[in-house]
């Protein structure tokens, strides 16, 4: 632990720290460009000059090039190193443009501001200024070469930190060029960070460009709800619109970066279709009224056919205040449910995730980056939870190792082992693994030679901090279950072993606590089948979309007397209900949400909410009169809705809240402000759900030797409901193809490049096939795509007998 | 205590000064100089019978006006907006087919406006600028509110020459890369020219 | 397209070393005989044969005086406008060239039989002033020695 | 005339063809890497070299011996050794001189030097203008590892050694060890600031030794003398060995001569060079490249070697010596020289990218007839700066700018007042 003194004050570091970052404990900011927390230092901007006066460096040096030592006495003031600054930043805007005015990043631009600080005002060079021809770089990133100062941060962030090979820095000298070889679509998902380390304007938001000023959005913290990650970010409105997404550091979930899906998959809290207005039957109502018809409909059926008649049925994407509001409702009131998961097997491998997840085999994205060995079990990161995919690739920049085992063909922006291993032979791999692991000669279950358990075994022995990835998506809870004995068996052979799911929803972990034995969608339309349920509560939980099977949904919605839909996004069924409650997104409500390591984490409001100016000015100037209301500003909070439904009527919700905060689950204490961002009590869930829960699905074994496991799965853009909605990603997706490996097609009879026509059980689904040849054979992925009629299967992994696959002609 | 006596640069009455004599001077000057006024030509014109010419930098009605090519010179860069301390002026700016930054729309609240002219000085490309025109007096507040329509006038105002375009580096349907002032041609990466 | 023969060669060569990415320059300036200059289609391909991707051979490509990343003609006169070679009178060579081409520098006369580029000292001070015509040197030469040499390239194509 | 100095590395140049191996072994070459393979010990090979005070040859001047012994003993294998023929310093030829010369003397030297440190795979990183030189090696080291000299079980010890010749795509900072490792593996050549030192980390990872040419020629004759043989050579007391000296612009017999280190530069210039052209004065000389600073009349009879050049707030460098006469203009010189400095910054740092460029349009002004006198200390300040660059690269590059302001400031200030250059009219 170093002690130096930086500006006359002395401060004590870990050693290893760089001279800049310890100023910046003391609260020095030593202006930077090239440096940057997640990228290290590189020496090349040179404005982090200093002078060290005194100890083991002497002179005029680079803060950031200079490890911390003991007795070092450091000055940022020193007129040579003032001096020094002032003439990088004069060297750093010979060339830069004057446009400042026309800059998206004006106003939150480091160069200006290091400018304005170091003092250069005056041009004395007379020489040309440099320009460059921009690249267009997709939808997303917008770049105006002209401004870059050469920090060399964006071809490190995107070749050295996320692996991706094609962007980077070319010419030489003066003329040196950040861009593609050649113009066309950033191929990382994590493009948009880019413009966030940028310290300049050359990567600027493309979506939001020309929409305003940082000085004017309000800007509060919030969270990403289009995975489980959780990952932190600084959410912008201005005008009644969210505009903005950026990443919000949090070292010990996201680190600095967020995914594109999460930067820019904000739209729907805007976009002009957003069901903004209280409607009975497809006609707009006062929102009381229309809460009061709603609140007679659940009394009137509770009068006739007793409380278990109404069912609510609430999504793992709603805020835990909503979540613990309809649980406490449910639980008052008899009401059958809550439902938060469609089929049974996906709430049963939520909630077997949860119940093996132990505190001390839980561990962080951030914490995951330091493992030395990966084992990724059914999960497929880059598609599933992409900012994983991000947090692996740093374990193999430190020399750790990645193996995936998962029928798909996961691909990841560095080099792994994948073992396309099918769907039925995963439990069986799993076990042997364990014994191995155990120290026991496992009898290796029917599996190509490559995939030499007992060398993974003696590998994982071996690693000093292995982790064990486990997705929930493709999974049986069995597999479930097992990942999570894998994960305690490393750890009775090492100190540090840890096991990390993902979960299906931003929320799903608090939507796991909901009931010991979890309820799901599927249930709950089979109690609509045989008349036990009459009347319906879906919360922020858009069925249409989201379930399975469309056909046996409007069926059972037809026996329904009564369909009662919260909600923020526009669907059919908002119209078919007969009470529709429009809801807030989280930028107008807030909330806590738990993330798929049990961390608990909030989101501030935002904004009040209303329809943005954009849409009640058409574009053109706002309404020169103000009206009395924000138009638009009906939507409530979903637990306030809910509240409104169950409780006792013109009561303050308020402390119902309160109380169903407090009841929802003894391991989620809010009643502390520090209990926010920090892990829930794991040892308060409670951990026997595995082997008392339903027995697992019917084994696949019995499938013919000739079918398929078809997997529908999600892919990083377009099938995520929320973020399919903005208009930025649509340019992104891919379109919906189903994966085989390239000898399951002719062994199917099936054409690449044709579409293959699915029929089962009377439903179809037709998609063009393409070959992959990192799946397993006998699998079949199709994408949960938004522009695909894919629910009609009632499950997300079936099987399919060869006789019910046609290849189309056309 | 004397050094905080408060120094004045009065010097103490002489004696003579002090006497009636001097009483009746002063008096007698004022009436004189009374006297002489009352029979000159007053000063002060009646307005609005009268409208004097007021100084070109004085600070009334504010206007956006345009590049000498005739086009709109805002940019809507938000620093009228940002610096004005009544907070009366608000706009949206968008992007023209051409790459061109533009106001979608402007609008300033005069009713608000302290004529300060803090956004002319502060607007980088000379659009915002604050005209003689004083007679901006409405009885109903909201005809106050101005529109980009009624801000923007013909002409340059008092900056006849500049043209942020010319400068600015971005590409626009008038100027490339590299054809802007004191640009040189766009770099050429992949030149076989070391 | 890239001969069957030049390919195979290059991949055996390129199998022979522990790194791929330590023979980019070869195979770069490999492809670049081929094609007369380093072309997209060569990028590509150079990318596809060493395992990387284009991109990461542009930063390479971009960089040095010798590749060439646009094309060139039959001949590449680089003529040496260091410290030396300036002082024995380069400048004159230049003029001379460009005049007697019809070209600037880093032109190509419209035949596509001549490019003129500069170059750094090219370690031949002591034959200033010194230019290199197909990586080959010339020097000292005067203007004549060098309207011979134009000649001489020129009655070889014709 | 050079028959007079002892003749070490070009003691049996041929005028137009190298020296064949069967003629080297004649002369005794491979006689040292016999003797070390056979009889010495590999510490003791370290030990000659430390002691024989042999500085770097490249530019540096960085012991050789000292760079040696940084291997540590326990460092993993493979190890590399590699070879900087890169030789780009503008005013430099004498590594191509030598290898049209004696490849095997290169050769054997590169496998004493591989062999003290254990290195078995050998590497000469060619500039892209010495393809004739590449030819040569590539074929001389074919000749010579049909003689059992390289490759596997070298002269019949356990020893295995592999010489490679890599091309370079031509960029003078490949000269920059770190940025030429960076190119020998592919990357961009950027120059890299140790830790890790190269001898530690180098070529993929692995300890790496570089060396340039002319240094490990001395290898040979060092370990095959001793050190005090080859200290003996120099003039000077704290000098060792001989020098390639490349002498080049106003002298009557430009080329690359081999003399002994604290020779004196007028001695260089009179009786080697036959003299300043067309009787011409000794206006000034850089004594090692473009990035040495300016020597003046007052130092005419300097002796040159690493030390008195220090002394006089210069360096060697690589030993080519450009002379300028009294017609030369020095604005236009340094302006010349800061155009190459500009064109070949790779960059990497601020200052060095943006500063070249700025620091040429300033010249470029003074040399045109618009400089003003304020541009004198703003380059002043500018060259100071850029010794805060990144690499050395930087601080090369303004070492004639700076000395141009010392010893010239009457001539840049002619410029100035007369706007314009007084020796153009």
């Amino acid at each position: 632990m170093p002690t130096l003194k930086i500006d006359n004050r002395e401060i004590n570091v870990p050693a290893g720290t760089k001279v800049i970052e310890a100023a910046e404990r003391l609260g020095i900011m030593i202006p930077r460009f090239c440096f940057h927390p997640a990228l290290g230092s590189v020496g090349a901007c040179r404005v982090c000059a200093v002078a060290f006066t005194e100890g083991p460096v002497k002179g005029i040096q680079m803060s950031c090039m200079i490890d911390a030592q003991d007795g070092m006495v450091v000055s940022t003031t020193d007129a040579e190193a003032v001096d020094f600054r002032r003439h990088v930043i004069e060297f750093l805007m010979l060339n830069h443009p004057h446009d400042c005015p026309v800059c998206d990043e004006g106003g939150h631009c480091l160069l200006q501001d290091l400018t304005v600080a170091g003092g250069h005002g005056l041009r004395r060079y007379r020489g040309l200024k440099r320009t460059h021809i921009n690249q267009d770089l997709g939808p997303l990133v917008q770049h105006e070469m002209n401004r870059c100062i050469q920090c060399y941060r964006c071809s490190r962030y995107y070749q050295e930190f996320t692996g991706y090979r094609d962007l980077g820095v070319m010419g030489i000298g003066s003329r040196v060029y950040f861009g593609r070889s050649a113009p066309g679509m950033l191929e990382s998902p994590f493009a948009g960070n880019l413009i966030d380390i940028c310290p300049t304007g050359v990567y600027t938001d493309k979506p939001s460009r020309y929409i305003g000023r940082r000085w004017d959005y309000q800007r509060q913290p919030s969270l990403c709800i289009h995975c489980s990650l959780g990952c932190n970010l600084t959410a912008s409105a201005r005008y009644r619109q969210v505009v903005r997404h950026e990443a919000r550091p949090n070292l010990e979930v996201n680190g600095h970066f967020i995914c594109d899906r999460g930067r820019y998959g904000y739209a729907y809290a805007s976009i002009a279709d957003r069901p903004r207005q209280a409607m009975a039957a497809g006609t707009p109502g006062p929102i009381v009224d229309i809460l009061a018809g709603a609140r007679e409909a659940i009394q009137q059926t509770v009068e006739k056919h007793g409380p278990g008649s109404v069912a609510v049925v609430v999504s793992p994407r709603s805020s835990l205040e909503t979540l613990a509001v309809v649980k406490e409702a449910c639980g008052q009131h008899g009401w059958t449910g809550p439902a938060a998961a469609h089929t049974n097997r996906q709430a049963l491998n939520r909630n077997t995730a949860v119940s093996c997840l132990r505190p001390e085999l839980a561990v962080s994205l951030a914490a995951d980056t330091e493992a030395h060995d990966v084992l990724v079990i059914g999960a497929d990161p880059l598609n599933e939870a992409p900012m994983l995919a991000l947090s692996l690739r740093q374990v193999q920049r430190r020399g750790g190792h990645v193996i995936v085992i998962d029928p798909r063909g996961v691909q990841l922006p560095f080099d792994f082992d994948h073992w396309a291993v099918h769907p039925s032979a995963m439990g069986a791999i799993l076990q042997a693994l364990i014994q191995e692991i155990g120290g026991h000669r496992a009898t290796a279950p029917d599996t190509p030679a490559t995939f030499d358990i007992t060398k993974l075994a003696r590998r994982l022995n071996a690693s000093p901090r292995p982790v064990v990835v486990c997705g929930t998506d493709i999974l049986t809870p069995h597999e479930i279950a097992l990942a999570g004995d894998l994960a305690r068996a490393l750890r009775r052979t090492h100190k540090v072993a840890g096991l990390f799911y993902t979960l299906a929803g931003a929320n799903a972990f608090a939507a796991a606590l909901l009931h010991d034995q979890p309820v799901s969608t599927e249930a709950v339309l089979d109690r609509i089948e045989d008349g036990g349920v009459r009347l319906l509560v879906a919360v922020e939980q858009d069925l249409w979309r989201e379930f399975p099977d469309r056909k046996r949904l409007q069926a059972a919605l037809k026996r329904l007397d009564h369909l009662v839909v919260l909600d923020y996004v526009d669907s059919p069924l908002n119209r078919e209900a007969g009470h529709f409650i429009p809801t807030q997104p989280l930028y107008e409500s807030g909330g806590h949400w738990i993330n798929q390591e049990g961390r608990l984490q909030a989101a501030s409001p935002v904004m009040a909410g209303g329809e943005p100016i954009e849409i009640t000015g058409g574009s053109d100037h706002p309404p020169r009169v103000f009206d009395r209301r924000i138009p638009g500003d009906e939507p409530l909070a979903a637990w306030r809705a809910v509240a409104a439904l169950a409780g006792e009527d013109e009561a303050d919700p308020a402390p119902q809240l309160k109380t169903a905060l407090a009841d929802f689950h003894p391991a989620v204490n809010l009643s502390t402000p520090e209990a926010t961002g920090q892990r829930i009590d794991l040892e308060a869930i409670a951990h026997d759900l595995v082997e008392s829960g339903p027995a697992p699905e019917p084994a696949e074994d019995d499938a013919p030797a000739d079918a398929v496991v078809l997997l529908l799965v999600d892919w990083t853009f377009g099938t995520e409901p929320l973020s399919a909605m903005a208009p930025a990603l649509t340019r992104m997706e891919a379109a919906p193809v189903a994966r085989l490996h390239p000898d399951e097609i002719a062994r199917l009879g099936l054409a690449e490049g044709r579409p293959v026509t699915v029929s089962l059980n009377g439903n179809r689904l037709t998609v063009p096939v393409q070959a992959d040849p990192r799946m397993a054979a006998g699998v079949m992925a199709v994408p949960r795509h938004h522009l695909l009629e894919w629910q009609v299967f009632g499950e997300t992994r079936v099987i399919v007998k060869r006789s019910q696959l046609k290849a189309e002609s056309e | 205590m004397s050094e905080n006596k408060i120094k004045t640069d009065e010097k103490p009455l002489k004696p003579a000064e002090s006497s009636g004599w001097s009483a009746l001077k002063a008096l007698v000057e004022g009436f004189a100089t009374t006297a002489k006024h009352l029979a000159r030509k007053p000063v002060t014109e009646s307005y609005p019978e009268f409208k004097r010419q007021l100084p070109e930098r004085s600070r009334a009605r504010i206007v956006l006006t345009r590049d000498p090519d005739g086009r709109e010179r805002c940019v809507a860069c938000y620093l009228c907006s940002a610096v004005c301390p009544v907070s009366c002026i608000s706009m949206q700016s968008a992007e023209q087919p051409d790459g061109r930054r533009y106001a979608r729309w402007f609008r300033i609240n005069f009713g608000r406006c302290i004529y300060c002219g803090l956004c002319e000085e502060a607007c980088p490309t000379s659009a915002i600028q604050l005209t003689p025109d004083f007679e901006n007096i409405q009885r109903d507040i909201l005809t106050l509110v101005f529109e980009k329509k009624d801000l923007l006038v013909d002409g340059c105002g008092k900056d006849p020459s500049y043209n942020f375009y010319e400068h600015a580096g971005v590409t626009t349907d008038e100027r490339g890369k590299g054809e802007h002032a004191n640009e040189a041609p766009p770099v050429n990466v992949k030149s076989n020219l070391p | 397209m890239l001969p069957e023969k030049l390919k195979s060669e290059l991949t055996a060569q390129i199998a022979r070393v522990d790194h791929p990415r330590e023979m980019a320059i070869d195979v770069i300036n490999a492809l670049q005989d081929h094609y007369g200059y380093f072309s997209d289609e060569a990028l590509a391909q150079a990318a596809d044969l060493l395992g990387m991707s284009p991109l990461e051979l542009d930063e390479l490509a971009t960089f040095y005086t010798f590749i060439y990343r646009e094309p060139v003609g039959k001949h590449v006169i680089h003529v040496c406008d260091s410290l030396i070679c300036w002082m024995e009178g380069d400048e004159n060579l230049v003029a001379h060239l460009c005049d007697r081409l019809g070209i600037q520098m880093g032109g190509t006369t419209a035949d596509g039989l001549f490019t003129l580029l500069p170059v750094c000292c090219i370690g031949y001070c002591d034959r200033a002033p010194a230019i290199l015509v197909d990586r080959q040197v010339h020097g000292p030469l005067t203007i004549d020695a060098l309207d011979r040499l134009i000649d001489t390239l020129r009655e070889n194509h014709s | 005339m050079t028959a007079t100095y002892p003749q070490v590395l070009l003691k049996n140049r041929k005028p137009d063809r190298i020296t064949t191996l069967s003629e080297y072994r004649e002369a005794g070459g491979y006689e040292a890497l016999r003797r070390v393979l056979t009889e010495m010990d590999r510490q003791e090979v370290k030990t000659r070299l430390a002691d024989a005070l042999l500085l770097g040859r490249g530019g540096a001047g960085f012991p050789a011996g000292i760079k040696v012994s940084t291997v540590a003993e326990d460092a993993p294998f493979p190890r590399y050794l590699v070879c900087n023929a890169d030789e780009m310093e503008p005013g430099t030829f004498k590594d191509r001189v030598f290898l049209h010369a004696e490849p095997h003397m290169l050769i054997e030297g590169m496998a004493l030097a591989a062999y003290s440190i254990r290195a078995s795979h050998g590497i000469i990183f060619i500039r892209p203008e010495y393809e004739s030189a590449a030819k040569i090696l590539e074929r001389e080291i074919g000749i010579a590892r049909g003689e059992g000299l390289l490759g596997e079980r070298i002269l019949g010890s356990d020893y295995d050694f592999e010489i490679v010749v890599h091309r370079s795509g031509g960029r003078y900072i490949c000269g920059e060890v770190t940025a030429q490792l960076n190119a020998l593996q592919g990357r961009r050549p950027n120059p890299k600031q140790p830790p890790p030192y190269a001898t530690d980390k180098g070529l993929w990872g692995l300890p790496t030794l570089a060396n340039n040419v002319e240094t490990l020629a001395c290898i040979p004759h060092i370990v095959k003398n001793g050190a005090q043989w080859f200290k003996d050579l120099a003039l000077t007391p704290e000098a060792a060995g001989t020098k390639l000296f490349c002498v080049s612009g106003k002298v009557n017999r430009p080329g690359c001569y081999e003399l002994p280190l604290g020779i004196k530069l007028s001695e260089i210039i009179e009786t080697c060079c036959g003299g300043m052209k067309d009787g011409a004065t000794f206006k000034a000389c850089l004594p090692g490249g473009a990035s040495t600073g300016y020597l003046t009349a007052d130092h005419y009879h300097i002796e040159m070697d690493f030390d008195s050049l220090k002394k006089a707030r210069n360096r060697l460098g690589t030993g080519a010596v450009m002379v300028f006469d009294h017609h030369c203009c020095m604005v236009a010189a340094t302006l010349n020289l800061t155009e190459f400095f500009a064109r070949e910054s790779c960059g990497w740092c601020t200052p060095c990218r943006e500063g070249f460029p700025y620091l040429r349009d300033l010249l470029w002004r003074i040399e045109n007839g618009q400089g003003e006198a304020g541009f004198i200390p703003m380059i002043k300040t500018m060259c100071r700066h850029l010794w805060k660059s990144y690499c050395a690269f930087a601080p090369g590059g303004v070492a004639s700018i700076e000395s141009l302001l010392m010893n010239f400031e009457d001539e840049v200030m002619a410029h100035i007042e007369g706007k314009g250059c007084p020796f153009k009219k």
